[in-house]
């Protein structure tokens, strides 16, 4: 640590000087005449103007990527130990452990998988529908920015960024799978569903020449700033499919299984909004002031969703519950994804508001009535919220913000381009679509390789004994 | 009156609760225990340490009741909490001299 | 996420092209001629230095932009989980979701209001005492920046940033109204007080035109980098108001009343010493050295700070005690928040010290004397802490670090400028007036509409289960 | 916090504006004349190039100081609360308080001791084993770059950047005094540690001049980008002597002594993780590319360890556990500290897989062959994974990623260079030797002046009670 | 020697406790529980899930004291544990055959 | 039958289990427990409050056993539990009436 990495870090520099150097005297000759009232060492060459140039580039380059390491870090807080704890605190406590290590274990496996080939069938090049092998092992992933995806950071900064995010979205699942899978099975489940769900999808949204790519040329331009389709909408649909295909856990719902810490998961959930900057201001993949606006309609919408679930809760329950407000502010975040980056501040509050109140509904009361058991809600929040917040996206959507469909172009059904909301639909359908037919078909191959849950000894005993000989809390040690 | 003590397994709580009520028993006492018999423990690792732990969670309940409702409350007990498998407890019945509620300070039977 | 947002995020780059292009015949005509030695593409016209100077602003924005958004997270991790884990954790179990849902509370409800007219009565355009309403629903809060307040970051950013005080301010009251308050009642408290005492004092001391304003030419000019006054000393008054108004807990002090989890206190802490990093560094509002200066005075008083308090009660006590040590971290951060940004490192020690020594005085010795119930020390660690770092401020302020009053003047005592501490106590003089007076007004009000305090039995049994319906642990379910 | 900070943190801003003016007329009357083309307002002059070349240099260090200030609030996290919830959850109830305390002492007692005489020891001018006393009290450390450690950010930045790297070091000793160790014994123990052990090794590997700097013309040019040797090697090289010094924990190890929360110290874990990339990436100084490059290995080598000590269990226990996974994780954070910066993302991902599995053998089978009583193994994890790092740094080293040996030149092993492995190995030998002989030493004096164990008594109590007179957790308090 | 055993409301615990060492009498072991009567319990929301809690927090006093300080030790009980609300708890006594010091072998009611 | 209910120290469960399966008893039951007796507190301070905490952490082995085991189980646990300083606890003896297996309704001195 110290002159070697400075040098490293800002080879700009050493080129500076040696422009300087190289062309010292040619320039005094060439400058001095033209300008003769200049002294020598401050003469203007072309030389100069172009090291200039090359450290205002290194600058913007530092800045925004300055941004976008402290975003990636943000996202993996999400995930772990923000996520982890959000779930955790909600199942028994002789769960806590297992329900932790299965969103621990992405931050494991989905890592090296990325390497292998998950970047690679993502975000390289391939077809409308997937990327193709050329990056695989993070082949051709280097240090200088890829400009089709981000023109001014490293293009491995956007790699491991883009990383974040796969790893977070199938943790999202296992608040379906949570108090009952066997941890084998979990982590075959995830790996294929990471292959054949996730790649795909980012693939097509995010992907150059992706079906869906708003930015790249896609067929069907939808808008997904941070992925709304791409994580939340897939997560929780596969979440539904894989709730109701496991099943209930032994009990429910006549047996009583309320959190065994509340405190836990609050503290997730404040750690999921404050990683949350990082994932949607991230997606500006720069620190301009379009992540200042995705920034401010993350916060609006976070806080809008809590009071709505919360207002909610008030007037079914008579009274608003700590865990109400959570869910819902986690439930706004969600809806906002897709469309900050898009929208107005004060529009980012109805988005949340909405957002709270759908969700509420959705977990409240559509799950009582389908009586599927998704045991931490991640269908209610991260389906619904993320479906709901993809079509206001198409609704809100504001060229003001973000003329992404051309300058001075209408954007949203609001400034009068009603096919987005259309394009949304076709972008929500195809996600819903490959979740569904994705998910089901790994848990068939899951289930019948290695069987999906554990025995129903084993589930009472608790996850954390079972799968990994081990108990989360001892109060009792001498 | 006779003092009921039942160590389950802490799965069971509810279902005895509901037993023990519809009996016609309501008032009782609940404590979380740890209990070593027959029923074999489990083994946790922690680093490489090994801990052969031999104390397994149970919920204990306590009851006094009247003599004449002592039978139907154990039946209730075991109806409920049984599952076949070892470990699933003990019924133990002792005698009570005196019930007293604090409140109105009621003696006997009638405190109950 | 993609090439489209690296457009948004950079349109000096669009920009820059432009230029080139139209200007690009021209120039080769142009250039050529004078500097035939010069390839035509790297030839220096005015256009090329202004897209230069242009490119370099944007650079520059965005660095301080990627401070500042991460500095705004770093704040409301104070809030959430921050102070609500710190606080929670002195409280008893009964009240552990009650309590931190307070602080949650503000960060959904202090948002919209702040949206909707909090900021503009804080920053908008006014008079000396308070602003007006030109910026309700954040009209004319665009991306472009606010010269007024801070020329290179967008004025959103430096809308949500001032958010993110705004929540933390009236959550810090919460520490008063600990176990006994009335949810619904604390809302409207919370609401009234942010627009009656702290948008006027934050308009006072930061606003264009506020009387206090040091550096928009304020009448008493007082010194206060981060919020000593705006932020502690109202907060930890009112606090104070509010613990006399509302009286002592049921049991009080006779029924032991110890904390239920030191350990989430600690949790706490540590996160309000990390976010402080945003609170303080990020009030230089770029990320040059003046906000390296904050930073630094931040860390060592909160360090000095925790073993001033610890070191008390080894004398007192016969041993050091955590939560002693983290109390007084969180004292030294409160002291250091005025005058971070003017001080040295030495001198940042030695307030912190101070701090440390004097808090633990107030919370210990003091509050047993009057016997009120500040359940929290809301007032013996922010109210105290936050008047003694406004008068240290005005003793140690040093214009060498920040020539705040003009290059090369005296800024405080030490160098000589005795005013300055006169004008600290003006300032926070008139902090403890709006507090007091706005307090009590507010509390008579929402008293005699809702009622303030809990019945006494849902005082026993909790303000988890009576207020929310939701108890913080289950360590029991099967 | 408003205009007033603006001008000091962009003095250039203010300077452009001097130079434009000054120089207007002048430059008015010289370059219409030489270009008529040009309107007045955007001539090009010599003046308007050196201020946008101020103008550059400014963005770029603000640039890079907004990352490290970020990394530096990110390191000094994974002391308090990370390391402090890790190390806490993996003791006894009634020891939680004392664990956390003993790491949150070092937050206080070390950046008090740093700037009185720590800073000047380590980075001041000295010899090649020790800085000297000119940087006592900070003097001469200032806002302006210290162009020999990092040329972009104010020196300050530095200061407390790498003060945070002080704190940690001997906080993670603390993991071999647990449960067992005198409070104020363990305080003197620190001070002299940081003074006779740390201090002398951060000067020999960064310092001016030190012996085995690599960068500065050390006489052993030793690779560690991030404290590879300085902080891992030394802290648990020390760990096992005062384990070994110290003896067994009363009891130990009949008696069962599981961790009383493994979700605190996955918290912990997932913080450290979080932190490490301020750690490691921070370790660029800069927020460049080369930042970008640590930060991948870092998250990289984590994942694979991860996997590697939970595989590890899987195969010897029959299941992962989640305290094996977070364990390997932190093993992998390790191993890749030196390595860091010097690697390629691939190679990152081997190093962690190693270093997984090698921590868990020194943790599992080597420690329960010797019988040392490492009470939270910072020795098989910190010693271990850290001498294993500062190896494989030597063998995987890419002049690619880091021509830090010069452009071109062969730097690790697997390029050729077999030079620099027995240069690790040299590094490595003085840190244990350095670590050995110094803390024998420390503790040699500190038992016999104040005695190092509390007495069989108060460890059977606990450290809570009997050092703090406080517990962690008070269920019962109605 | 009797046993009284008294379940109460854990608020009042601390008044108990010194209402009894008043009494003389010290030796007391305090057991967490919960209680399910006549006292009516309460609704607990989980993201719309409806438990209805009627098990509530109790804490239960077991007392062995020589026969003729039992009854001095249940009037100091229930004086200091009523609030004269439904569920201020049940005293029960019964008879205890032999008590052991552990720390000297005394027994009987010296070991009191 | 014999109960027999030992308060002894957190710190000497393990041996006083050992000690009891050695002599042939396996059926235990455990609680957390506080006490308060001869042995003192201490203090405790937060925020210059002061805590005087009498009640200090115990544990309660329950067990029932045939009246010609009781003996050896007592002198077991006096062995292991005493460390001969005060606040090792104590032991008290009393007779229950039945016992039952709930597993498969075995009553009396099998069920133990
Ligand atoms: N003699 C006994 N005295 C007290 N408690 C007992 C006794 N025997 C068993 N128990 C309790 O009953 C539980 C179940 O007993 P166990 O022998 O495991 O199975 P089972 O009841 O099916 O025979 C034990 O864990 C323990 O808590
Ligand atoms: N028959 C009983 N056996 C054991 N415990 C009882 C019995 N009746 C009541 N209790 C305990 O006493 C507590 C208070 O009883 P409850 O009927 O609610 O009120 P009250 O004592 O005022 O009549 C219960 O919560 C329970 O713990
Ligand atoms: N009369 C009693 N009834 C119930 N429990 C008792 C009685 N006396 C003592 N205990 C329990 O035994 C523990 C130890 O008693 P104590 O008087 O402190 O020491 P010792 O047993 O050495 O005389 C107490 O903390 C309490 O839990």
């Amino acid at each position: 640590m110290a002159m070697l990495k400075r040098l490293q870090a800002n080879p700009n520099h050493a080129a500076k000087l040696g422009f300087l150097l190289k062309t010292g005297l040619l320039l005094a000759l060439c400058l001095v005449a033209s300008a003769p009232l200049l002294a020598q060492s401050s003469a203007v060459t072309p030389e100069r103007i172009a090291a200039i140039e090359k450290a205002t580039a290194a600058a913007q380059s530092n800045a925004d990527n300055a941004w976008m390491l402290t975003s990636a870090a943000l996202v993996l807080l999400m995930s772990g130990p923000g996520l982890a704890l959000f779930y955790g605190g909600l199942v028994r406590k002789k769960n806590i452990l297992g329900t932790m290590m299965q969103t621990f274990a992405m931050m494991a496996v989905i890592t090296v998988l990325w390497a292998i080939v998950g970047y690679s069938l993502a975000f390289g090049d391939g077809m409308a529908f997937i990327g193709g092998l050329h990056n695989a092992f993070l082949q051709g992933v280097g240090l200088a920015p890829d400009p089709a995806y981000a023109a001014t950071i490293p293009a491995q900064t956007y790699m491991v960024y883009q990383l974040m995010f796969a790893i977070i979205t199938p943790a999202l699942i296992t608040g379906a799978f949570a108090e009952r899978v066997k941890f084998s099975a979990l982590l075959v489940f995830m790996i294929l569903w990471a292959l054949l769900v996730y790649s795909p999808m980012a693939h097509m949204v995010w992907g150059k020449g992706g079906l869906l790519n708003a930015a790249l040329g896609g067929r069907f331009p939808c808008l997904d700033f941070a992925g709304g389709t791409v994580v939340h909408v897939t997560s929780g649909v596969s979440a539904l499919v894989t709730a109701i295909y496991l099943g209930k856990r032994v009990g429910y719902p006549k047996l009583p299984m309320p959190p065994h810490s509340v405190v836990l998961s609050f503290i997730g959930a404040c750690l999921l909004w404050f990683g949350w900057f990082g994932f949607n201001a991230g997606s500006a993949l720069a620190s301009g002031s379009l992540a200042t606006s995705a920034f401010v309609a993350t916060h609006f919408a976070a806080a809008a969703a809590a009071i709505g679930w919360g207002a909610a809760e008030w007037v079914r329950n008579g009274k608003p519950s700590a865990l109400g407000a959570i869910s819902g502010a986690v439930a706004g975040l969600v809806a906002i994804t897709p469309a900050s980056g898009f929208v107005t501040p004060i529009n980012a509050l109805w988005i949340g508001l909405i957002a709270g109140v759908f969700c509420f509904f959705m977990v409240v009361k559509v799950k009582a009535i389908f009586g599927y058991d998704d045991s931490l809600d991640a269908f209610g929040v991260h389906g619904a919220g993320g479906t709901l917040g993809a079509i206001l996206t198409g609704i809100f959507a504001n060229s003001a913000i973000n003329p992404i469909l051309g300058a001075g172009k209408a954007t949203g059904l609001l400034e009068g381009n009603g096919r987005q909301v259309l394009n949304q639909f076709i972008g929500v359908g195809i996600a819903w679509i490959v979740s569904i037919v994705g998910t089901l078909a790994i848990l068939f191959i899951v289930d019948n390789l290695i069987g999906l849950r554990v025995s129903e000894d084993d589930e009472r005993e608790g996850l954390d004994l079972t799968q990994h000989g081990e108990e989360g809390y001892d109060w009792d040690a001498a | 009156m006779q003092k009921i003590e039942a160590v389950i397994q802490p799965s069971k709580l509810d279902a005895v609760k509901d037993a023990l009520v519809e009996a016609g028993i309501s008032g009782i006492t609940i404590f979380e225990a740890r209990g070593h018999g027959r029923q074999k423990g489990h083994t946790e690792f922690y680093r490489g340490r090994e801990y052969a732990v031999d104390l397994l969670p149970k919920v204990k309940l306590e009851l006094v009741v009247t003599d004449d409702l002592a039978e139907k409350a154990i039946q209730a007990i075991i109806t409920a909490a049984r599952t076949g498998r070892i470990g699933d407890g003990k019924i133990f019945v002792s005698k009570i001299d005196e019930a007293i509620r604090i409140r109105n300070d009621e003696r006997g039977e009638i405190a109950l």
